[in-house]
C-alpha cells in the first residue's frame, strides 16, 4: 500500500496531534537535592512537563515530549519558529535567499559552529541532514515534508543552496520543525541515547520515568544562555505536578494540566502566571462519511447546539480562545469565525427537523486525555438539549483511540487537540478519519502551496471560511497554553507555536 | 523436611510457569500490532514488516512465548517496542525503588501494628483497646491514594517540610532520599497497619483463648509473660499469612501511590507501559509483580515450618 | 434412650461463660449495628436514587459552576454545575453495582470451586486449589489494569477483574468450612446412609458454611468498594459520564487547593461504605464464628 | 510459728482438730460474672495429702471452681469470699497477678482436661517442663532444670524421656501428653495439686494408668489433691472425701464411702443411679436423672435442684440450709435416706 503523500503528511500531523495533545509518554518524577529553594542556585532551573519522552530519537520516534526537550535546546535549525512573533527567524543560518521561482533556497551559515562532539559544523552537514531526512534513516511520518527538497548543493563551507521540486509556502516554516534539525555525520551512532547538535545544551542525565537534565556546553557558538542547567521533569499527573511547584521541587510548570488550579497560583505572590496561545485546534470531529453526519444540516445543527465558551469555561476554566475554524490566532490567516455557526438550540433543532432526523444516537469516542473527559460530558449534555444522544465512549489513547477512530474511522462523533502546525491541510485529505472530501477546499489548498506569500494568506483563509461553513468538523477552542512559573524566572516560552520549549532566553533574576 | 521444602519450590516453579504462560497469553490477546504502533499510524507496510521482523513479532506465538520466557531467568525481558531498549535494566532500575517503599511501609506497618493489636487485645474490654480497634477500622476505610493526597496537601504544600513527592537514590543523598521517602511510606504503610492491626489484635485474642496459655499461667507465668513466651508464636502464624497476603496488596497500592507521589517505580512504568502499549514492558512488569508475590508466598509457606513444628512433619 | 433427657455428663458444653462475655458481645452487637446502619444508608441512598435525585446527575449547567453548599445545592456543584448530592445518589449505586457484581461473581466461582476441591480426592481437587493459590498472585488492581489495557478499561472490566481476584478467597473459606462440615457426624451418617455427595453439598454443607461465606462477602465488598475507587482513581475504572465515588474524587483533585469539599464527599462516601461493610463483616462474624462463642 | 498455727490463726473456725494439717481453705466462694451468678458459697478444705473428689455434672461449675481456686477465671468473671492457701499471708481471692504468680505452679498447680490443646503446639515438650521451674527457681540452672525435666519425665513414666523432651506435642499421644502435663504439675512439689478431670479425654486403657500415676505422685509427695471428675469409679478408686456440686454449690459432701453409699441428696442420688449400668427403672431403662442441667442463671429459686428433684416440698423454694458437718453433711430439705436432722 503507498499512500499519497499528502495523507501521510495529514496521518502524521494527526499522530503528532494526539501525542502532544496528551499524556501519552508521561511518568514518574524526582526532585533533586538542589530542587531544595534554599539550595537553589540562580544559575539552574527545574521545569515541570507532562509528557516523558519515550526515548532521544525523534527520527525513528513519533512524539511530541523529545523535541520539545531537544529541539532549539540541543539541536538546531537553520530558522526557528520565534515563540513570541511566531515569525521564522535566522538561527544557524545567518541569512537566507528565497528565489523568485520559489524553487531555490540559498543559506549563508554561520562561522565557528561547532557540534557538541567537537566536530565543525559546515554546510556538509547540512546538506547530510536535509538528505538523511529523505533516506531510510529516518522513519518517522513528518520525514514527508522534506520530499519536496529536490537536490542540496554545498558552494561554500558556510553556503549550501537548496533545490525545491515545486514551490511550497510551507516548506522553510517545516524547516524550523524536527526535520530541519542539523546533524553530524559523526554523531549519529546512539541518538536515542546521546543526541549530538550544535545548541547550547547538552544532554546531561536522562532517568527514564523521572527527569532529563541538560547543561550549558563551553564551546556554543552563539550567546551562552543565562540558566546553566535545565532538569526537565515528568509527571503523569497534574495534581502532583501543581504540588511540586507549591512545595518548591519545581520552579516551573511548563504546561498546566489542571486549569482550576490556576487561581490558587494566581493568588500567591511566589508565582507569576502567563497566559499563552499554543496550535492546538480542540476539535469536535464529526464522520463525515457515514449517517448521520454525511448530511451537512445535521453537522451545522451540532455546532450551532454547542455553547462553546460555557465548554471553554468548565474544560479550561475559561482560558483558551474561541476559533470557528482550524485555524489559531497565531497564524497569519487568522480570522475570527466563531459568528459562522453561534450558539444557537433553536436553529440547531430546525435544521435537525429540515434533516429529517429526530432521536439521533450518536457514538461519541473519545480519548482518555482529562480535556476531552471534561469537554465531552458538556458536549453530551449539550447535545441532549437538542434531542441528540451521544453515548460516550472513553478509549484509551493513544492506542485504542488510535485503532478505533482514526484507523477504522469507526466513530460518529470524537474529540481530540490536534496541535501540529498550520495543519489545515488535513482536511484535504480524503481518507483522514474526518471522512471530508471537498474538491473544492482541496484545489483552494493545492493553489495557496503554491501562489506567493499574499495570495497564499488569502486562499488559506478562504479555504478556512469555507471548512467552517461546511461544518467539517466542530472546532470548540484552542488550547491555551498556561506557564506557572517562580517570579524569578523571565523569558519563558510563553506561546508554544514551535516544537520546541525553547529554554535558551530563559533567565533568572 | 527437605522433602517438603523440595515439593514447595517444585510447586513455586510450576506456579512461575504457569504464571508466565498466563501473562504472555494474556498480554498476546492485546490489540494492535507494536511495530505499526512503535512506527507511527503513517509508516509504510514495507517499514512496519521490516520492525516487525526486527520485534520478532512476526514469529508463530509459541516460538515468541519461548524466546521470551527463555530469557527471563538471567533477567532479559527483550528489548522495548517504544524506546528500543533492554527492558531488564530498566525493570532493574524500577524495582529498587519499588522495593524501598514496600519494604519500608511493611516495616511501618509492623511496627505499629504489632504493639497496637496486642494492646487492642489484651485491652479489648477497656475503652484504649475500643479506641485502637476503631481507628484501626477508619484507616481501613480510606483509600490510600486519598490518604496520599491529603499527606502532600498537609505536609508538602501546607507546611513545606516535606518534598511533595519525587525521588532520589539512597546512594545519591541519603538524607533526601529518607525525606523523599517519608510520606509515600506513610500514606502506603498506615493503611496496611490499619488492616494488620486487626488481624493481629484477634490473632492475639484467639490465642489468649488458648489451653496452652491457661496452662502457661497456671505455671504461674503473668499474663504478658505467658502472651510472649507461648502466645506471640501461636499468633504469628496468621499474622504471617495476612502479611504475605498484604505485601502483594503493597505491591499494587504502591502503583497507586507512586501515581501520586510521583515515583519512578514498577507501578509507574507499569502504567506508562500500558499507556504506551509497550507489550513487551508491561508483561515484563506483571511478570515481576506475579513472581514477586509467588515468591513471598513461597517464603511464607517455608517461614510457617520454622515457626510451626506441627508442618514439618513429613 | 431417645425420648429421656440426656443426662451424660460429657454432653454439651454450656456456651455461657465467654471471653467475650456479654460486655464483649454488647461491643460487637453495636459494631454490626453500626456496619448495618450505614450499609443500610449506602443502599437506601442508592434505591432512592432510581427514583429520585435532587437534579439530573447528569446535567451539565455551566452557569452554576462550583457552588458552594446552599439550599438549593446541599452539598454544592462541581465543575460541570452538575448537583453534588445527586452525583453523590448514583454514585452510591455504581459502588453497590461494581461490588455486587464483583462479589457475586467470584461467590458463584469460588463457593463451588472450594466445596468441590473440599469433597473431591482426585488430583483435581489439589489442582483447584493450586490454581487458586496461582490466581492470588493476580491482585485485582494487575489484573484491572491487564483487562483494561486488553478490553479497554470500563466498569465492567473493573467489575470483573475485581470479581476474578476475590475468587480465591471465596473458594477458600469454603474449602476449609465445608472440611469442617465434613468431618461432622451428621455428615458422615448421611454418607452413611448413601446420599450422594453433591447431596451432601447441597443439603449439608451450604447451609452450615453459608454463615461464613456471608461475612466473606462483606468484607469483600469493602475491599470491592476500594478497588474501584483506586481503579476509577488510575483511569482504569468507571468512565465517564456515569459518575462513581472513584472518578468524583480523581475529577475534584485539581480543585484541591479551592474546593476541597470536592474530594472530601466522594472521599468520605467510600469510608462511610467501607467501614459500613466491614463492621458488618465483622460483627456478623461474632455472630456465626462459634470458635469465638464458648470458654 | 508452724504452718500448723498459722493456719490455725488463719482459719479460727477450724474445728476438726489438727490430726492433719489444713492446707487449702476454700471459705464462701462466689463467682459470678456482672449479671450471673456461677458458684456460691463454695466452701470446704483440702489437708495435707488429702484427695477431695468434686463431682457433678457438666455445667455444675466444677471447672470453674478449680479455676477460681487457681485465680484463672476468665474475663469479666469476679470471684469474692476467700481462698487461704497454708503459707500464705494473703487471701488468693483479690490477690495481685504478682501474688498469684509467687502460687501458681509452685504452691498450687493444675492439671488440665484437655491434653491436646493445653500444650504449646509450638514449644518444645522438655522446655515447657522446664519453663516452670526456671521461673520460680527450684532449679537454678537451664541444666538442672532440663535434667530435673528428664527427670520428672522418667517418673510420669514417659518411655525414652530424652527424646520426649526434644518432641512437640503434636508428635505425642494423647496420654503421653497427658503425663507430660502432669509431669508439668509436679514440678516444684505444689501443696495443692487440682486435676481437672484429667483423664475424660484419654482411652480407657490409658485412663488407668495415669490415675495410678496421679495417685502415686500424690501420695509421694503427701501433696493435696482436689480431683475433678464426673466419673463415679474414678472417684472411688483415687479420692478420700467427695463433694457433689450442683448448680454453683455444694450439695453434698463426705467421705467417698459415706456419699456413694448413702447419699443423702436427691442429687447424688441421682447421679449414682445414672451412673450404675445394672440398674434400670421399671421400662427396663437404665436410670437417668431428669431433665438438663440449665444454662447458668436458669436455675430455679431456692433449691437449685428442685425442678428435676422427685422429692420437691415446699420448702425447697428457699434455699436448704447446710446440714451436718462441712466434711459430712448435705443442702437438701427433703434428704434420702436417714434424716441427721431427727
Amino acid at each position: 500500500m503507498s499512500l499519497p503523500s499528502r495523507r501521510r503528511r495529514a496521518l502524521a500531523a494527526g499522530a503528532l496531534a494526539v501525542v502532544l495533545a496528551g499524556c501519552s509518554a508521561g511518568s514518574g518524577t524526582s526532585e533533586p537535592s538542589s530542587g531544595d529553594p534554599a539550595e537553589a542556585a540562580p544559575s539552574t532551573l527545574a521545569v515541570g512537563l507532562a509528557a516523558e519522552p519515550a526515548s532521544l530519537d525523534f527520527t525513528t520516534t513519533d512524539g511530541a515530549a523529545i523535541p520539545e526537550a531537544l529541539l532549539y535546546n540541543v539541536y538546531e535549525t537553520l530558522v526557528k519558529l520565534d515563540s513570541e512573533s511566531g515569525e521564522v527567524v535566522p538561527l544557524l543560518a545567518e541569512d537566507y535567499e528565497v528565489s523568485d521561482d520559489g524553487l531555490t533556497y540559498t543559506f549563508t551559515l554561520h562561522e565557528d559552529v561547532t557540534f557538541s562532539n567537537g566536530d565543525e559544523f559546515t554546510a556538509d552537514d547540512v546538506k547530510y541532514s536535509i538528505e538523511r531526512v529523505q533516506s531510510e534513516a529516518w522513519t518517522v511520518s513528518l520525514k514527508e515534508a522534506m520530499s519536496i527538497v529536490g537536490s542540496v548543493e554545498v558552494s561554500s563551507p558556510t553556503e549550501v543552496v537548496v533545490n525545491l521540486s515545486e514551490p511550497s509556502n510551507d516548506w522553510l516554516y517545516r524547516m524550523t520543525t524536527r526535520i530541519g534539525a542539523m546533524f553530524s555525520e559523526t554523531g549519529v551512532d546512539d541518538l536515542a541515547n546521546t543526541p549530538v547538535g550544535t545548541g547550547p545544551y547538552v544532554l546531561d542525565t536522562f532517568t527514564r520515568g523521572d527527569s532529563l537534565t541538560l547543561a550549558t556546553r563551553d564551546d556554543y557558538w552563539g550567546e551562552a544562555p543565562d540558566v546553566e542547567e535545565v532538569t526537565l521533569r515528568y509527571f503523569e499527573d497534574a495534581t502532583a505536578m501543581n504540588n511540586a511547584l507549591l512545595s518548591g521541587g519545581i520552579d516551573v510548570i511548563g504546561t498546566l494540566q489542571s486549569p482550576e488550579s490556576l487561581e490558587r497560583f494566581a493568588d500567591d505572590d511566589r508565582f507569576e502566571v502567563l497566559e499563552g496561545t499554543t496550535n492546538g485546534e480542540l476539535v469536535l470531529s464529526m464522520n463525515n462519511a457515514r449517517p448521520p453526519f454525511d448530511d451537512v444540516r445535521v453537522r451545522q445543527a451540532v455546532r450551532h447546539a454547542l455553547d462553546r465558551q460555557a465548554i471553554l469555561d468548565t474544560t479550561y476554566a475559561g482560558y483558551g480562545e474561541l476559533i470557528g475554524s482550524m485555524v489559531p490566532p497565531t497564524d497569519p490567516w487568522y480570522e475570527d469565525l466563531t459568528d459562522v455557526a453561534p450558539y444557537d438550540p433553536a436553529q440547531a433543532q430546525a435544521l435537525l427537523a429540515e434533516a429529517g432526523v429526530s432521536d439521533l444516537n450518536v457514538a461519541f469516542r473519545i480519548p482518555n486525555l482529562p480535556y476531552a473527559v471534561t469537554a465531552s460530558q458538556v458536549v453530551k449534555s449539550q447535545l441532549a438539549e437538542v434531542g441528540i444522544n451521544a453515548e460516550i465512549e472513553v478509549l484509551e489513547f493513544p492506542a485504542r483511540w488510535l485503532d478505533v477512530v482514526f484507523q477504522q474511522n469507526d466513530y460518529d462523533m470524537s474529540l481530540i487537540a490536534h496541535v501540529e502546525p498550520r495543519d489545515m491541510t488535513i482536511f484535504a485529505d480524503p481518507d483522514y478519519y474526518f471522512g471530508y472530501v471537498d474538491p473544492e477546499f482541496q484545489s483552494t489548498l493545492e493553489q495557496a502551496g503554491t501562489a506567493d506569500s499574499e495570495q497564499y494568506v488569502e486562499l488559506m483563509r478562504q479555504a478556512a471560511r469555507q471548512l467552517s461553513e461546511d461544518a467539517a468538523a466542530d472546532w470548540l477552542f484552542v488550547l491555551p497554553n498556561l506557564i506557572v512559573a517562580e517570579q524569578d524566572v523571565q523569558g519563558l516560552p510563553v506561546n508554544r507555536v514551535s516544537e520546541s520549549f525553547d529554554l535558551t532566553g530563559v533567565t533568572r533574576a | 523436611m527437605l522433602v517438603q521444602v523440595l515439593r514447595r519450590l517444585a510447586v513455586f516453579v510450576l506456579s512461575l510457569v504457569a504464571a508466565s504462560v498466563l501473562v504472555f497469553a494474556f498480554m498476546a490477546v492485546l490489540p494492535g500490532d507494536p511495530a505499526q504502533i512503535a512506527l507511527g499510524v503513517s509508516a509504510t507496510p514495507e517499514s512496519v514488516a521490516a520492525t516487525r521482523a526486527a520485534f520478532g513479532t512476526d514469529r508463530p506465538l509459541v516460538v515468541q512465548y519461548a524466546g521470551w520466557v527463555s530469557g527471563l531467568p538471567v533477567g532479559d525481558f527483550g528489548s522495548s517496542y517504544v524506546s528500543r531498549t533492554a527492558i531488564g535494566p530498566q525493570i532493574l532500575d524500577r524495582v529498587q525503588v519499588t522495593l524501598w517503599l514496600v519494604l519500608c511501609a511493611t516495616a511501618l506497618a509492623l511496627v505499629l501494628a504489632l504493639p497496637l493489636g496486642v494492646l487492642a487485645a489484651a485491652r479489648h474490654r477497656s475503652a484504649s483497646g475500643a479506641v485502637v480497634s476503631g481507628v484501626s477500622q477508619l484507616g481501613i476505610a480510606v483509600p490510600s491514594f486519598l490518604a496520599g493526597i491529603l499527606l502532600v496537601t498537609v505536609f508538602a504544600v501546607r507546611l513545606g517540610v516535606l518534598p511533595s513527592g519525587g525521588w532520589v537514590p539512597p546512594a545519591q543523598n541519603p538524607g533526601e532520599f529518607v525525606r523523599h521517602l517519608v510520606l509515600p511510606v506513610v500514606a502506603l504503610g498506615v493503611v496496611q497497619a490499619a488492616v494488620l492491626t486487626r488481624y493481629v489484635r484477634s490473632a492475639v485474642l484467639d490465642v489468649l483463648r488458648e489451653d496452652y496459655v491457661r496452662t502457661a499461667r497456671a505455671k504461674g507465668l503473668g499474663p504478658l509473660r505467658a502472651l510472649a513466651r507461648h502466645g506471640f508464636r501461636n499468633a504469628a502464624i496468621p499474622v504471617v499469612t495476612v502479611l504475605a497476603l498484604q505485601v502483594a496488596t503493597l505491591l499494587i497500592g504502591a502503583v497507586v501511590v507512586e501515581r501520586v507521589f510521583v515515583i519512578p517505580g514498577l507501578g509507574s512504568l507499569l502504567l506508562d507501559g500500558t499507556a504506551n502499549r509497550d507489550l513487551l514492558l508491561v508483561q515484563g512488569v506483571v511478570m515481576v509483580l506475579v513472581v514477586a508475590v509467588l515468591l513471598v508466598n513461597l517464603l511464607v509457606d517455608l517461614l510457617y515450618t520454622v515457626i510451626d513444628p506441627r508442618l514439618r512433619a513429613g | 434412650m431417645s425420648t429421656a433427657p440426656d443426662s451424660q455428663p460429657a454432653a454439651q458444653p454450656a456456651p455461657v461463660l465467654g471471653a467475650r462475655g456479654p460486655a464483649g458481645r454488647r461491643r460487637a452487637t453495636a459494631g454490626l449495628l453500626i456496619g448495618a446502619v450505614l450499609v443500610g444508608l449506602v443502599v437506601l441512598t442508592a434505591l432512592v436514587s432510581f427514583v429520585w435525585t435532587p437534579y439530573d446527575p447528569l446535567q451539565v449547567d455551566s452557569t452554576a459552576r462550583l457552588l458552594g453548599p446552599s439550599g438549593e445545592h446541599l452539598l454544592g456543584t462541581d465543575k460541570f454545575g452538575r448537583d453534588t448530592v445527586s452525583q453523590l445518589m448514583l454514585g452510591a449505586r455504581t459502588t453497590l453495582f461494581v461490588g455486587f457484581i464483583a462479589v457475586g461473581l467470584a461467590a458463584v466461582v469460588g463457593i463451588p470451586l472450594g466445596v468441590f476441591a473440599s469433597m473431591s480426592t482426585s488430583w483435581l481437587g489439589a489442582a483447584v486449589m493450586r490454581a487458586n493459590d496461582l490466581l492470588l498472585a493476580f491482585p485485582a488492581l494487575l489484573l484491572a489494569i491487564m483487562f483494561g489495557a486488553v478490553f479497554g478499561a470500563s466498569t465492567l472490566t473493573a467489575m470483573v477483574a475485581i470479581g476474578i481476584a476475590t475468587i480465591p478467597a471465596f473458594a477458600r473459606i469454603a474449602r476449609s468450612g465445608a472440611l469442617q462440615v465434613l468431618s461432622t457426624e451428621y455428615v458422615l451418617a448421611a454418607r452413611a446412609a448413601g446420599r450422594r455427595r453433591v447431596g451432601i453439598a447441597v443439603r449439608h454443607v451450604l447451609p452450615n458454611i453459608s454463615g461464613l461465606l456471608i461475612v466473606q462477602a462483606s468484607v469483600s465488598f469493602a475491599i470491592a468498594v476500594l478497588a474501584e475507587a483506586a481503579l476509577s482513581f488510575l483511569g482504569f475504572g468507571t468512565r465517564p459520564p456515569t459518575p462513581s465515588w472513584g472518578r468524583m474524587l480523581q475529577e475534584s483533585q485539581e480543585f484541591l487547593y479551592l474546593t476541597p469539599r470536592l474530594a472530601l464527599v466522594p472521599g468520605i462516601a467510600i469510608a462511610v461504605a467501607v467501614l459500613g461493610f466491614n463492621l458488618l463483616g465483622d460483627g456478623l462474624r461474632d455472630r456465626f464464628d462459634p470458635k469465638l462463642e464458648d470458654r | 510459728m508452724t504452718v500448723q498455727q498459722h493456719l490455725r490463726k488463719a482459719d479460727p473456725r477450724d474445728h476438726r482438730g489438727a490430726n492433719r494439717d489444713v492446707v487449702l481453705t476454700v471459705d464462701g466462694l462466689d463467682v459470678a460474672t456482672r449479671r450471673l451468678p456461677l458458684l456460691t458459697d463454695v466452701s470446704f478444705r483440702l489437708t495435707r495429702g488429702e484427695r477431695v473428689g468434686l463431682i457433678g455434672e457438666s455445667g455444675s461449675g466444677k471447672s470453674l471452681t478449680a479455676l477460681a481456686l487457681m485465680g484463672l477465671l476468665p474475663e469479666g468473671v469476679h470471684a469474692e469470699g476467700s481462698v487461704r492457701l497454708a503459707g500464705a499471708d494473703h487471701d488468693l481471692v483479690g490477690a495481685s497477678e504478682k501474688q498469684m504468680s509467687w502460687v501458681r505452679g509452685r504452691r498450687m498447680s493444675m492439671v488440665f482436661q484437655e491434653p491436646m490443646t493445653a500444650l504449646n503446639p509450638v514449644m518444645r515438650v522438655g522446655k515447657q517442663v522446664e519453663e516452670g521451674m526456671l521461673l520460680h527457681r527450684t532449679q537454678d540452672s537451664r541444666p538442672a532444670a532440663r535434667a530435673a525435666a528428664l527427670d520428672l519425665l522418667a517418673r510420669v513414666r514417659l518411655p525414652d524421656p530424652a527424646s520426649a523432651a526434644r518432641a512437640y506435642p503434636h508428635q505425642l499421644s494423647g496420654g503421653q501428653r497427658q503425663r507430660v502435663m502432669l509431669a508439668m504439675a509436679l514440678a516444684n512439689d505444689p501443696e495443692v495439686l487440682v486435676c481437672d478431670e484429667p483423664t475424660t479425654a484419654l482411652d480407657v486403657t490409658v485412663q488407668a494408668q495415669m490415675l495410678e500415676l496421679i495417685l502415686e505422685a500424690s501420695v509421694e509427695r503427701d501433696a493435696a489433691m482436689l480431683f475433678i471428675t464426673h466419673d463415679l469409679p474414678v472417684v472411688a478408686t483415687v479420692c478420700q472425701r467427695l463433694l457433689v456440686m450442683y448448680g454453683g454449690r455444694i450439695v453434698e459432701s463426705g467421705t467417698v464411702e459415706q456419699v456413694l453409699t448413702r447419699p443423702r441428696h436427691p442429687y447424688t442420688r441421682g447421679l449414682l443411679a445414672a451412673s450404675d449400668l445394672e440398674l434400670v427403672d421399671e421400662a427396663g431403662r437404665l436410670r437417668t436423672i431428669p431433665g438438663t442441667v440449665p444454662a447458668a442463671g436458669q436455675f430455679p429459686d431456692g433449691c437449685v435442684f428442685r425442678n428435676r428433684c422427685d422429692h420437691e416440698v415446699d420448702r425447697c423454694t428457699t434455699f436448704p440450709p447446710w446440714a451436718g458437718q462441712q466434711e459430712h453433711g448435705f443442702a437438701c430439705w427433703n434428704p434420702t435416706g436417714e434424716d441427721v436432722r431427727a
